[in-house]
Order: C-alpha cells, then sequence, then structure tokens
C-alpha cells in the first residue's frame, strides 16, 4: 500500500525534482557574484552586525544584536549620521569561530562596511581580529573579557577584569566576611585568566582557594560539582561559568539545598537574562559584580529599558552586555559625525579614542591610551523579582586596566606612545603586529 | 567525611542514570524497535521541554506538563513520520540524513516562536527541597522523582511492548517485517504507533528535564548524542540494555568525575564505552542473530 | 583416488543442542555428490562448517591434504571450497558482468588488486562465462534487476569464475519453475564435468538426473551413503526421510 | 584443474555480444568539464579582484576533498563514520600548531614571549619537547598526514577486525569524535582549547589556491581510478554483500581498512591545506556536527559517485553562506528542507540521480542495438518480454 503509494509520489516528484536541481545549480554562481547586496551606496553608511542568530552562542548573542539594532534605529530616527542614514548588514555567524572569521572577511570586503559591531566570546574575537588588523577594519566588541590584549582595530566597550574584580573580590572578603572561595568555571580562556586574577587579589586581601574546577563548555550536570563543593569546606563559590551552564548550575545548587545564606555564589558574568532563565527563586541571594543592572536607577537607563522593551515585548530584559553594544553603537556613530568621514583610519586614530557617551550606566568613555572604556562598577544581590538590588556602586567611572599591575607591572597598552605610533604606520605586510601593548 | 561524600556520589549516580535512561527511552523505541536513527531525538525532547515552559506558563506544573508534552511531541513525532519517514523506514541511513534536517527546521522554528532565549521552567512545589540520607547535603525530592520516573516510564513501554497486542505486532515487525506484512499485520500503521510513541516519551523526558536542566533551542543535541551511546552500549533493541547502558555510563561518570574532573571523567567514559564495544560488538545486551 | 574432502569426527552443539553428532564424511576429487536430508539433518550446519562460517565443537575438516578446521572464510575459499547459497547471493548493485570479473580467480589481497588488470585472457573467460549462464545478453544490467532463477545462475557462474576445485552447492534450484530447473540441471552437469561438486538438494527429480552417489543425513548424523538406487531401497533411509512424504 | 572450455560457437556468439560499451576510467566529458572548471577556479586571481571569494574557493576545495574522503568509505565502501572530522582535525591542528610555533618566533604574541599564547595562559613558559620537532615545517606535513592515517589504521584494523559495522560503527567514531574534541578543550595548554589557534601567518597567496587545486584534482582522479579499478568493485561488493564476498576469498575487514586508511589520508591532506589557508583552526573542525555535515553534503551530492561530493560540498557549503546573510533568521529552514528533499526526492543526490538516468537512457540504447543484431545472437536465446525491462528496486542498505 505504502510502497504504491511511494512509487506514484516518487513519478510526480521527479519532473519536479529535476527542475528544481537545475535551478539550485543555476543559483549556485550568485553565492560567488559579488553584488550581494548593493544598496545604494551614497545615501547610507553601512554597519556590520555579526552576531550568532543560531547555535548555541544565540542565546545571548541575540540580544546583542537586537541592542544594537535598537540603536540604528534611534540614530537613523533622528537624521542618521552625517545626513546618512545608517544601514545595518546582518550576518550570522552560527556560533563557529570558522564562520565568524570567514563573515568578518565578507563584511570588509564585500559590504565594505565602515565597522563591525559584533562577537561575543573570547573564542570570536580572536579568530576574528586577524582579519581585521590584515584588512583595516575596525571593530566594536561589547563582550566583558578576559582582558590581557590591545588591537589598533578593536575597540572594547565591555567590562575589563580591574573594573569588575578589583573592588568585588575585596568586598566579598570584607564586607560578606567570606574568605574561603571555591572557584568554578567554564573550561576556556575567560575564566582561567579571570581566576588568576581572582587569586592574585586573595593573595592581596588575605583569601583563600580552596578548590579550583573547570567544566566541559556545555555541560549542565553539576550534582559532582556540588557535592565537591559541600564537603570542601567553603564559604563562598565564585563562577566563571558561561551560557546555559549559568542556570543549570544556579538551579542545582538550589535544589541540593544550598542557600545563598550558606554559601552565596559570587560572579561577575550572571546577568538578568540567565536569572530570568532559571527562575527568580533559584538566583535570590546570590550576587553579581557588573558595570550595569537593569535596576540602576539613572533616567537614561529608564528610557533605555523603556524603548527596549517597547521594541521586543514587555518580557525582554536588559543586560549589561547589551548595554554595551547599545551605546557602543552610538560611539560609532558620534565618532562618525566628528571626523566627517568614513575612514577607517580616521575612525581608529581621531574618531573613536576619548569619545564619551552618558549610557544608561552613567558617563562612559574610550581610553584614548588602550581603546577600552571607562565604566561604572556596581555589585548587585539578585531578588525575588529575578532584578538585582544594588548593594555597592563606585564613587566614579574606573579606567580600564587590560594589564591589571598587580599580576603585570611590567606591561601596559598605549596607543599614544611614539614607539606603538611608528609600528602602526608601517604597512601590513612589513609589520603584522598591531598591538598596543608596551613593555614599562 | 570521604565515604559520605562516595555515598553521596553513588546516589547522585543513580539520579544521573534515571536521566539517561528517561532521555534514552523514547530513542530506545524509535531507533531500537522501528530501526530509525533519528537524529531529530534531542530537538523532540526540546519541544517536551518548551512544552513544559508553555504549560508552565499557563498555570501548570511538571505532572501536568508529562501528559501534555507526551500528546504534542507524540503528534508531531505523527507528523514527521507520516510526513517523511514513512518513505524511507527500507533506507535506515538515510533516515539520519532527513532526520537531521527535521531537527534544524525544529531548532529554527521554536527558535522563531519562542526567540532564542534560554526559557524558565520550575519544579512543582511539593519536589521543591529534599530529604537527609547521609552527609552534609540533603538528596533533592526532584531527584528521587526523576528515578521514579526513570522507573515508572520503564514499566510503561516494558507492559507496551511485552504485554499488549501492539506490543506483539511490534516485536513481529521487528523480526520480520515482510512475514509480518503478508500475515495481516499493517505493519505501516505498526510503524506509525510505535514512532508516535517513542516520539512521546522523548517529550515527557523534556518535561521532566527541563525544571532541574537549561531550556533553550540547542539543547536537544548533547542529550541524543547520550541516549545514542546509551543504546549501543546496552544493546540496541533490548530494554535491558538500556537500563544497563544507562547504569554504566551514569555511575562511570559520576564516579570518574568526582575522582577527577567532568572533562577526563567524559572522556574516560567515552574511552570505556569505545572499549566495551569492541568487546561486545552488539552491545552487553544485544542479541546477536543467525548469520 | 585420494578423498578431497574429509571430514572426521564432527561435531557442532549450538545452545544445548547437538546439531552434528560425531560425522564422519569424505568427497572424492571430479565426484558429483548429493546430500539429502530432511529437514533440521544439519546439512546446511556441515556446509557452514566446512566453510569456516561456524567453527565445530570437536572433529577435523581436511581439505586436499590441508586441515582446515577453524579457518577463515577467506582463506577457505583460498584453499579451493566455493560456496552456493541457498537464496541467492550476489552483489545487488554491481552490473552482472562486475559480478562475475570480482569473483575471477586471482590473487585477493588488497595491493595486489589494486594493481591487477584484466589481460584479454580474463575478458574472454568472463564472456565465456556468461555464455555459459545466458547472461550475456544482460552483461550491463544491474543484478538487482534479474529474475530470481537468473540471479541462481548468476551466482553459480560466479563460482565457475572461481574457478573453485570443490563447489558446495546449498540447494541451488529452490524457488525455481520447472523450466528453470531444467536448465540449472543442465548448467550443474556442465559444471561437474570439470569441477567436484557437493550438492544439497531436495527435489528427488533433480536428485534423480544429477546424481551418482548419495549420502544421507539424519539428526547429525550419516544414515546411508552409496549409488542413489540402493539407497533409495535402505529402509531406514525409506522411514526417515521418504516415509515422511517428503520426497516425489 | 581444467577449466570449461564452452564450445567455439558459443565464443563466437559471446563475441558479437559484447560490443558493449565499458565506461572509460576517466570519460571524456570529465576530462572536459573537469579542466574548464580547473582553470576558472584556478584562474580566478586573474579575472576576480575579491579576496574574500578567494578565500571562499580554497576553503570549500578542501570542504569537496574532506566529502570525497566521506564518500569513499561511504558511497563506495558502505561504512557510515560520524567521525571522519578526526581525521580532519588532526592534520589541521599539526600544522596550525606548526605555523603557530614558527610565528610566534618572529612575533610576540600579547604577552610578549616568543611562545603561542594559548601556552602562556597556561602557564607554559616553553614549547614543550614533545612539541618542538613540528616547528620544523616538512615535518609537521608528513605528521599531519602520517598520524591520522596511522590512526585510521590502527581504529580500523581494530573496528573492522571485530565485525563491527554499520550503526555501530557510526556511533564509535562519534563517541571517537567527541573524545578528540574533550581532548583538545581540556589540553588547551597544548591545543588552544575552546579558542582554537589563530593568529599565525598562513598562505593565502594564488600558488596555494594552485596548489589547493592541483591536490583536489589528483584525489579526484585517484579516487576516480580507485573506485572504478577492481578494487573499487571489490569495495562496492562488500558493500552490497558482506558474506558473498568472504565466502569469494576476499578479506573483507583488509579492504575496509585500506579504504578507511586512503579516506583518513584524504582528509587529512584536506585538514592540513584548510588550516594553511584559512589561518584558523577550532575544535569544532575535529567534531561530530563537522562530520555529520560532510556526511550530508555528500548524501546531497550523491553518495557513489565521484562528482557528488564536489557538487554537495559547494552547494550547501555555497547555499549556507549565501543564505545565512540574506535571511539570517530562518536560512536554517531552507537548509533543514534541503536535506529531507535530497532524501525523499532524490535518494541517490543530485549527481546520483542525474548518472542513473543516463544509464537508462544508455541501456534502453544498447537494447535497441542488440534487438538489431538478434539473427547473429539466437543461441542466446533472447527472450525479450516485459518481464525483462529493468525493473531498478530501491536499494535495501
Amino acid at each position: 500500500m505504502s510502497r504504491i503509494t511511494r512509487r506514484s509520489f516518487l513519478k510526480k516528484c521527479g519532473k519536479a525534482a529535476r527542475a528544481g536541481a537545475l535551478l539550485v545549480g543555476a543559483g549556485a554562481p550568485y553565492v560567488f557574484s559579488r553584488n550581494i547586496v548593493k544598496a545604494a551606496e551614497s545615501d547610507t553608511i553601512k554597519v556590520g552586525i555579526l552576531h550568532s542568530l543560531s547555535g548555541t552562542i544565540a542565546i545571548i548573542e541575540t540580544s546583542l544584536h537586537n541592542a544594537e539594532l535598537l540603536a540604528i534605529e534611534e540614530i537613523n530616527a533622528k537624521g542618521g549620521v552625517l545626513g546618512k542614514k545608517l544601514q545595518p548588514v546582518v550576518e550570522d555567524p552560527q556560533s563557529m569561530v570558522q564562520v565568524f572569521a570567514e563573515k568578518a572577511k565578507k563584511l570588509l570586503l564585500e559590504d565594505k562596511v565602515v565597522a563591525v559591531l559584533g562577537c561575543y566570546t573570547s573564542a570570536s574575537r580572536q579568530s576574528v581580529l586577524p582579519v581585521f588588523e590584515q584588512y583595516n577594519g575596525v571593530l566594536l566588541y561589547p563582550t566583558l573579557y578576559e582582558a590581557q590584549e590591545c588591537s589598533k582595530n578593536c575597540f572594547y566597550t565591555g567590562a575589563v577584569p580591574n573594573q569588575q574584580l578589583d573592588d568585588f573580590v575585596p568586598w566579598i572578603i570584607n564586607t560578606l566576611g567570606r574568605k574561603k572561595f571555591y572557584l568554578i568555571g567554564a573550561n576556556y580562556i575567560y575564566p582561567k585568566e579571570t581566576n588568576r586574577e581572582v587569586k592574585a587579589l586573595l593573595r592581596k586581601h588575605g583569601g583563600q582557594v580552596v578548590a579550583e574546577e573547570y567544566s566541559p563548555l556545555g555541560a549542565t550536570e553539576f550534582s559532582t560539582n556540588i557535592n565537591k563543593i559541600a564537603s570542601s569546606g567553603c564559604d563562598v563559590v565564585f563562577s566563571d561559568l558561561v551560557g546555559d551552564q549559568i542556570v543549570a548550575f544556579y538551579k542545582q545548587f538550589k535544589e541540593f539545598g544550598i542557600t545563598a545564606k550558606d554559601i552565596p555564589i559570587c560572579t561577575p558574568i550572571t546577568t538578568e537574562q540567565e536569572i530570568a532563565a532559571m527562575g527568580p527563586e533559584n538566583a535570590v541571594g546570590h550576587y553579581t559584580s557588573f558595570n550595569y543592572f537593569q535596576s540602576v536607577k539613572t533616567p537614561q537607563n529608564q528610557s533605555f529599558v523603556e524603548r527596549y522593551k517597547a521594541r521586543y515585548g514587555k518580557n525582554a530584559v536588559t543586560n549589561a552586555v547589551m548595554e554595551a553594544a547599545y551605546f557602543e553603537t552610538y560611539f560609532l556613530a558620534q565618532a562618525i559625525a566628528k571626523v566627517k568621514s568614513t575612514d577607517p583610519d580616521a575612525l581608529i586614530y581621531e574618531g573613536l579614542p576619548g569619545q564619551e557617551f552618558l549610557a544608561p550606566q552613567g558617563k562612559v568613555k574610550i581610553d584614548e591610551k588602550n581603546h577600552h572604556t571607562w565604566l561604572w562598577a556596581r555589585i548587585g544581590r539578585a531578588n525575588e523579582q529575578g532584578q538585582f538590588d544594588i548593594v555597592w556602586k563606585s564613587d566614579n567611572w574606573i579606567r580600564p586596566q587590560p594589564w591589571v599591575p598587580y599580576l603585570y607591572p611590567d606591561k601596559a597598552c598605549d596607543f599614544t606612545d611614539p614607539r606603538v605610533q611608528s609600528r602602526l604606520k608601517k604597512p601590513w605586510s612589513e609589520e603584522k603586529n598591531r598591538s598596543g601593548t608596551i613593555n614599562l | 567525611m570521604v565515604m559520605q561524600s562516595i555515598i553521596t556520589q553513588l546516589l547522585n549516580g543513580f539520579s544521573v542514570v534515571a536521566i539517561l535512561v528517561i532521555a534514552a527511552l523514547g530513542l530506545a523505541i524509535i531507533f531500537g524497535v522501528a530501526g530509525v536513527i533519528n537524529m531529530a531525538h534531542g530537538e523532540l525532547i526540546m519541544v517536551g521541554a518548551y512544552t513544559a515552559a508553555v504549560v508552565g506558563k499557563a498555570g501548570g506544573n511538571t505532572f501536568i506538563a508529562m501528559p501534555v508534552a507526551f500528546i504534542v511531541v507524540g503528534l508531531l513525532g505523527l507528523a514527521i513520520e507520516r510526513g517523511i519517514i514513512q518513505w524511507i523506514y527500507d533506507r535506515p541511513l538515510e533516515t539520519l540524513l532527513a532526520t537531521w534536517g527535521v531537527g534544524i527546521i525544529l531548532q529554527t522554528v521554536i527558535k522563531l516562536i519562542f526567540g532564542p532565549e534560554l526559557y524558565y521552567v520550575g519544579a512543582p512545589k511539593i519536589l521543591r527541597g529534599g530529604f537527609h540520607l547521609i552527609g552534609r547535603l540533603p538528596f533533592p525530592w526532584y531527584r528521587l522523582f526523576l528515578i521514579v520516573v526513570a522507573a515508572c516510564l520503564m514499566a510503561l513501554v516494558f507492559v507496551v511492548i511485552f504485554k499488549t497486542n501492539l506490543g506483539l505486532k511490534v516485536r513481529a515487525v521487528r523480526r520480520n517485517r515482510a512475514i509480518s506484512g503478508c500475515l495481516g499485520i499493517d505493519t505501516a500503521r505498526v510503524d506509525m504507533l510505535i514512532f508516535c510513541f517513542g516520539s512521546g516519551l522523548a517529550g515527557v523526558a523534556g518535561a521532566v528535564l527541563a525544571p532541574i536542566k537549561s531550556v533553550s533551542t540547542t539543547m536537544g543535541f548533547p542529550y541524543a548524542v547520550d541516549s545514542y551511546m546509551v543504546l549501543v552500549l546496552g544493546g540496541v533493541g533490548n530494554l535491558w540494555g538500556v537500563v544497563a547502558g544507562s547504569g554504566l555510563i551514569g555511575e562511570a561518570e559520576t564516579i570518574l568525575s568526582f575522582i577527577f574532573n567532568n572533562v577526563i571523567g567524559r572522556l574516560l567514559v567515552f574511552l570505556f564505552i569505545v572499549v566495551i564495544i569492541r568487546i561486545v560488538p552488539r552491545g552487553i545486551f544485544g542479541y546477536s542473530e543467525r548469520q | 583416488m585420494a578423498a578431497l574432502l574429509e571430514v572426521k569426527g564432527l561435531t557442532t552443539k549450538a545452545s544445548g543442542f547437538t546439531i552434528l553428532n560425531n560425522l564422519d564424511f569424505s568427497v572424492d576429487e571430479n565426484e558429483i555428490r548429493v546430500l539429502l536430508g530432511p529437514n533440521g539433518a544439519g546439512k546446511t550446519t556441515l556446509i557452514c562448517m566446512i566453510t569456516g562460517q561456524y567453527k565445530p565443537s570437536a572433529g577435523t575438516i581436511r581439505f586436499a591434504g590441508q586441515d582446515i578446521t577453524g579457518w577463515a572464510p577467506d582463506d577457505i575459499f583460498l584453499a579451493g571450497i566455493g560456496r552456493k547459497f541457498q537464496v541467492p547471493n550476489i552483489y545487488e548493485t554491481l552490473s552482472v558482468y562486475e559480478n562475475v570479473m570480482v569473483c575471477l580467480r586471482s590473487r585477493r589481497e588488497v595491493f595486489a588488486t589494486l594493481f591487477h588488470r584484466l589481460s584479454g585472457e580474463d575478458k574472454d573467460r568472463i564472456w565465456e562465462i556468461l555464455t555459459l549462464i545466458e547472461l550475456a545478453d544482460k552483461a550491463q544490467y544491474p543484478a538487482n534487476a534479474l529474475a530470481h532463477g537468473e540471479r541462481q545462475w548468476l551466482e553459480l557462474g560466479m563460482l565457475v569464475a572461481s574457478n573453485p576445485k570443490l563447489l558446495l552447492l546449498d540447494e541451488p534450484t529452490t524457488g525455481m519453475t520447472e523450466d528453470d530447473k531444467h536448465k540449472s540441471v543442465e548448467l550443474i552437469r556442465k559444471i561437474g564435468q570439470a569441477h567436484t561438486v557437493l550438492l544439497v538438494e531436495h527435489d528427488m527429480h533433480i536428485v534423480r538426473q544429477i546424481a551418482r552417489t548419495v549420502t544421507v543425513l539424519h539428526q547429525g548424523q550419516k544414515l546411508a551413503e552409496g549409488p542413489l538406487g540402493e539407497v533409495m531401497e535402505n529402509s531406514m533411509v525409506r522411514e526417515v526421510y521418504l516415509g515422511k512424504g517428503k520426497g516425489h | 584443474m581444467q577449466q570449461i572450455r564452452t564450445d567455439a560457437h558459443i565464443r563466437q556468439v559471446s563475441r558479437t555480444v559484447r560490443n558493449i560499451r565499458h565506461t572509460p576510467m576517466i570519460p571524456l566529458w570529465a576530462i572536459i568539464g573537469g579542466t574548464a572548471i580547473v582553470a576558472l577556479i584556478g584562474a580566478y586571481p586573474y579575472y576576480g579582484t575579491d579576496a574574500y571569494v578567494l578565500s571562499l574557493l580554497g576553503k570549500f576545495l578542501c570542504y569537496a576533498i574532506f566529502a570525497l574522503s566521506i564518500d569513499l568509505i561511504w558511497g563506495f565502501t558502505g561504512i557510515l563514520s560520524l567521525g571522519q572530522a578526526v581525521y580532519f582535525g588532526i592534520g589541521a591542528y599539526v600544522i596550525a600548531l606548526s605555523l603557530k610555533m614558527n610565528y610566534t618566533l618572529t612575533h610576540a604574541t600579547r604577552y610578549g614571549h616568543k611562545i603561542p599564547d594559548f601556552m602562556e595562559w597556561n602557564g607554559l613558559t616553553e614549547v614543550p619537547h614533545f612539541m618542538t620537532p613540528l616547528m620544523n615545517k616538512p615535518f609537521a606535513v608528513v605528521c599531519a598526514l602520517a598520524v591520522p592515517t596511522l590512526l585510521a589504521f590502527l581504529f580500523g584494523a581494530i573496528t573492522f577486525k571485530r565485525h563491527i559495522y554499520g550503526v555501530y560503527c557510526a556511533v564509535i567514531t562519534l563517541a571517537e569524535a567527541l573524545i578528540l574534541q574533550d581532548f583538545i578543550i581540556e589540553y588547551q595548554a597544548y591545543t588552544g582549547g575552546f579558542n582554537g589557534i589563530t593568529d599565525y601567518s598562513n598562505y593565502s597567496g594564488k600558488w596555494f589556491l594552485w596548489f589547493i587545486l592541483a591536490v583536489t584534482v589528483a584525489f579526484f582522479i585517484i579516487a576516480r581510478v580507485l573506485t572504478h579499478s577492481r578494487v573499487g568493485t571489490v569495495l562496492k561488493s562488500v558493500r552490497d554483500n558482506e558474506l558473498r564476498a568472504e565466502f569469494m576469498g576476499y578479506n573483507v575487514a583488509n579492504y575496509r581498512i585500506f579504504v578507511f586508511c586512503v579516506s583518513a589520508f584524504m582528509a587529512a591532506t584536506a585538514g592540513a591545506m584548510y588550516a594553511a589557508w584559512v589561518g584558523l583552526v577550532s575544535f569544532l573542525d575535529t567534531g561530530p556536527v563537522y562530520s555529520i555535515e560532510a556526511v550530508i553534503w555528500t548524501a546531497v551530492g550523491g553518495r557513489g559517485t565521484v562528482v557528488g561530493p564536489f557538487v554537495g560540498a559547494f552547494l550547501v557549503k555555497g547555499a549556507e553562506f549565501f543564505l545565512s546573510g540574506t535571511l539570517a533568521e530562518w536560512w536554517q529552514i531552507i537548509v533543514g528542507g534541503l536535506f529531507i528533499a535530497v532524501v525523499l526526492i532524490m535518494p541517490d543526490g543530485i549527481v546520483g540521480s542525474l548518472a542513473k538516468w543516463a544509464r537508462h537512457r544508455r541501456r534502453a540504447i544498447s537494447r535497441e542495438v542488440l534487438e538489431d543484431s538478434e539473427p547473429n545472437v539466437e543461441a542466446c536465446q533472447l527472450d525479450w518480454d516485459a518481464g525483462a525491462t529493468p525493473k531498478v528496486q530501491e536499494k535495501t542498505r
């Protein structure tokens, strides 16, 4: 019975299939045709947006993508830049580093975008940096990261460890009164480097590391780790778990009956978004150190949250990385307006360094010397509503230090240094080092 | 103290085993009985988890979500079977390809509907907290619930396969499709029902796992991989194989992770699987047919 | 003349049952021997033992002066035993020509095969065999396009191509029409002119047309052996075999 | 022992029937078409100036070789490996490590030391001794190709001798891909871990595109010769009927091991060239998902054909790159639909279906020829009737 239907079905489909194959075959060359998107170039400024919309990291990167589109819409609504509209060119790098590099190349060479807003993980940033350096593009990178890097072509608007940890670790020791740290993180560069700084800070302030443990990225079964934590005698967990691991870890932590009163989880990475996903009851009382929380009480933030919810639905939550993605778009617009050009060198040397903006978290500025951003530091305790009660806030904005002096006393980033400048002026083929790092 | 940790760890191991059994049962039916290499198994679990999220939003809890997920994902399975799988039963390796496509489509569709962010699913109130058995840590009620669910689902599958008329037909079709067809069994109907049943079980897995794991569109693939490991280690087409496979993998992984760390634990477990398969190529409980 | 195949004390047990019990049996060179026996007598098991598919529990199998007990199937083939399966067992997607070509007598190692070229003589031989089995006009067809009888002949042709010393034919006429059976008998006779053949067959018509010597197996043991007529008269044979109305 | 000699008359007749064309090893259309495509790609740097398309071309060629390596074991021998990326990945990693270590000798990393940055942030102060030989580039190339081949030999020797095929083989190879992936992430001090290896001087010149192209053509010819030679026929016979092949004296396991090694060698070469061309490797290049994707390219193009993997890799990868830009939100639905459509409508893949159609036509023609010459072949007792029309059944693999 099914066989007969099948055969007639196949017969019917056979011709259609052949026609389809021809169509697809004929369509293939268009992949290589260079006029993929040839919009009217004169009245728009193209901005590349490179965040994963599929794959594992899409969970967080889609929100960055949304924030950047919101900022672009707002800028265009106010008349654009230099009388031209910003035109977003969206690519989906599928959470795969190879594709990130490929797409970065496409945005720079094919679409000739003025700058790219993109990347989330360190892996993706490291994979695209050589591309940006070789073809002299501009990358604005919104994520908090492990620092110890500065590239001429990249502007980092997320926090570096000194802006998140320098006050956080002493605060845990002195205010919370907890000294025995259990470090748990995902197994890659960011947690390793962050923990290195945490350990240095613990040495300085008299804390103690009970254990240090790394779990494979994507692993979501933590009963073993929680058992280890319970039997280790620690009094605080410092977590650099990322992505959906955060959700599974907090849930299972609570499930095994450990509350924030027994052992609080302190982390520089858990945002409102993860808390919404795990349910506020699982996060209550745990601490996060960030420059921005949705609950920050500035008029800029209130308006930002309102606009974001109006655009993406009332259940949407904002978070720190997203906020960085939002204001970096404004940095770019202001820089283009300042130099009245879309020339990358003008943006890199004149436009972006020193750019200031009144962001939702407060006033922020790109450092002239190291291309990182002056940000505010805050510590939040998660509450029943899935928001953070801000329990501590820095008195002033904090200078970014890609190389923290207590670990790397002999290094710094300085793009204003003549040694660096002379290196950067050489063509790519002669001098491939585009880093601003100098030895003091 | 060390002893206590180890006992707690063994107990944890049981819950991990239960999770593996729950996740693998649906595949044991679809892959072991219907012979379809279902690469969309993880995505069926994922749809089950999202069903639980929707039920949760509407005010229900896990107990309600389980039958709902069974029906929703079962119907989804029905649609997949009628639309695609029924044409390709005789080409098992190509089911891999088609179901991979189904998996991609399901992921994208769910993402378009629900958005890419992680979803929240809470545990029912009476299953929160735990009871003290040994050591410092309580054993969570929810984990005990998982063990019970695993046992119940096993029993359900056992009854369906060995005690019902459908089960008899299923076993007949599995042994010899052509003869069964000639003897008046509507093999197409049996295939359809069994695929439907297996999908439904995957849906239940998603619904019960959602409260302790994170719910996202990409959550499925690791479950699918684990399920295949369980089945191949335990023996395809044998229900005890599911228990044996899950038991070995689950306990080995928890104990090894405790001794070393998660990454080395996983590495060793995979090596262990490869070695076991080389010793017993058809899995621990796999039957060897007369050639 | 020395026996080509010699089976001594062969015993097989599988899951508690004794399938072959202390069987002694031999086939001489250039003989066409027919193996008779009711269902479950152990005929197919014996074939499987000889070709190495199953390992015997006890006993030895000697072939052309070598002890081949426990050898791998491919080694036993190389020693000179070819096997025809009960159901046609051919390479479904290869063409008829390729089916025969793969079976030609040549070295079987990977690297020897890699650099092997078909000589003109090889090609002649393939066509000869194709003509013999009357499939020359379908040489380019994929084997799965053949009818049932043709598939059986193709397998016979493949065996002939490999030019074995001993051919084991396991009910080669199963499922054939009378015409086809007649053709098969002719074919087997032709093959028998140049090869030693051990034939397992139920159909007494065919047995009568082909057989000179027959061996009757019953419950894993040899019941009788000798010229066909003599064996047919044997009362035990009549009882266990013909008495059950199995023959014609 | 004397062979059967049929009488002269029949031999004479058989000669007249055998004027059936044998497909040449490399048919003329393939030579012409292949040359045209090679010329089109090889000359790209002269008529096109787009560095992006140039980089894609090299990359796609590597993908195509990788897919070809899968076709060799899956399409022609029936071994489904979901861990073929292991061999691709090892080839790629060895080359990337070598290039990275050489690069850091002259270009200090961001930490200012002359060792790869991932070693530095994992606490190593110098390149470990067992890795220093890799800094010799020719040695690294030898390693990149030999290590995967040897590994495949070991794997094959254990697996195929134990008669593990089909789904079991697929799952074991899947486990192996997972092991390697975990290994790379865990031992990040030596492999770069999750971040992979990037930022080294890659070969992106025209000459390297030509080199990739030459290797591609070479592998194409090797694959074609291999599969259309006697070994190819044996491999196909093993795929069709393992038991029969074994009872025809072929050591089935040895053939499988052999073709598995050849395929691993191809995959490793593709990986090595990929790493050198793209300048970036990641643990994803060794993982099961990448392996499964390549299986899908092969299936879409047409497994069991040599051209299929090329068509599949270019088409699917091309569609991905094209669609993920213009339809960023829902392009995956189209790709998923493509896989389903191929399975349902073109089970032999695009090239496979076309080839089948062409074969049918050819057979129809040769049948007419035969009918015309009927008087000469009466001894063959041609009985053409409705039943003799080829019924091509569905393959039940």
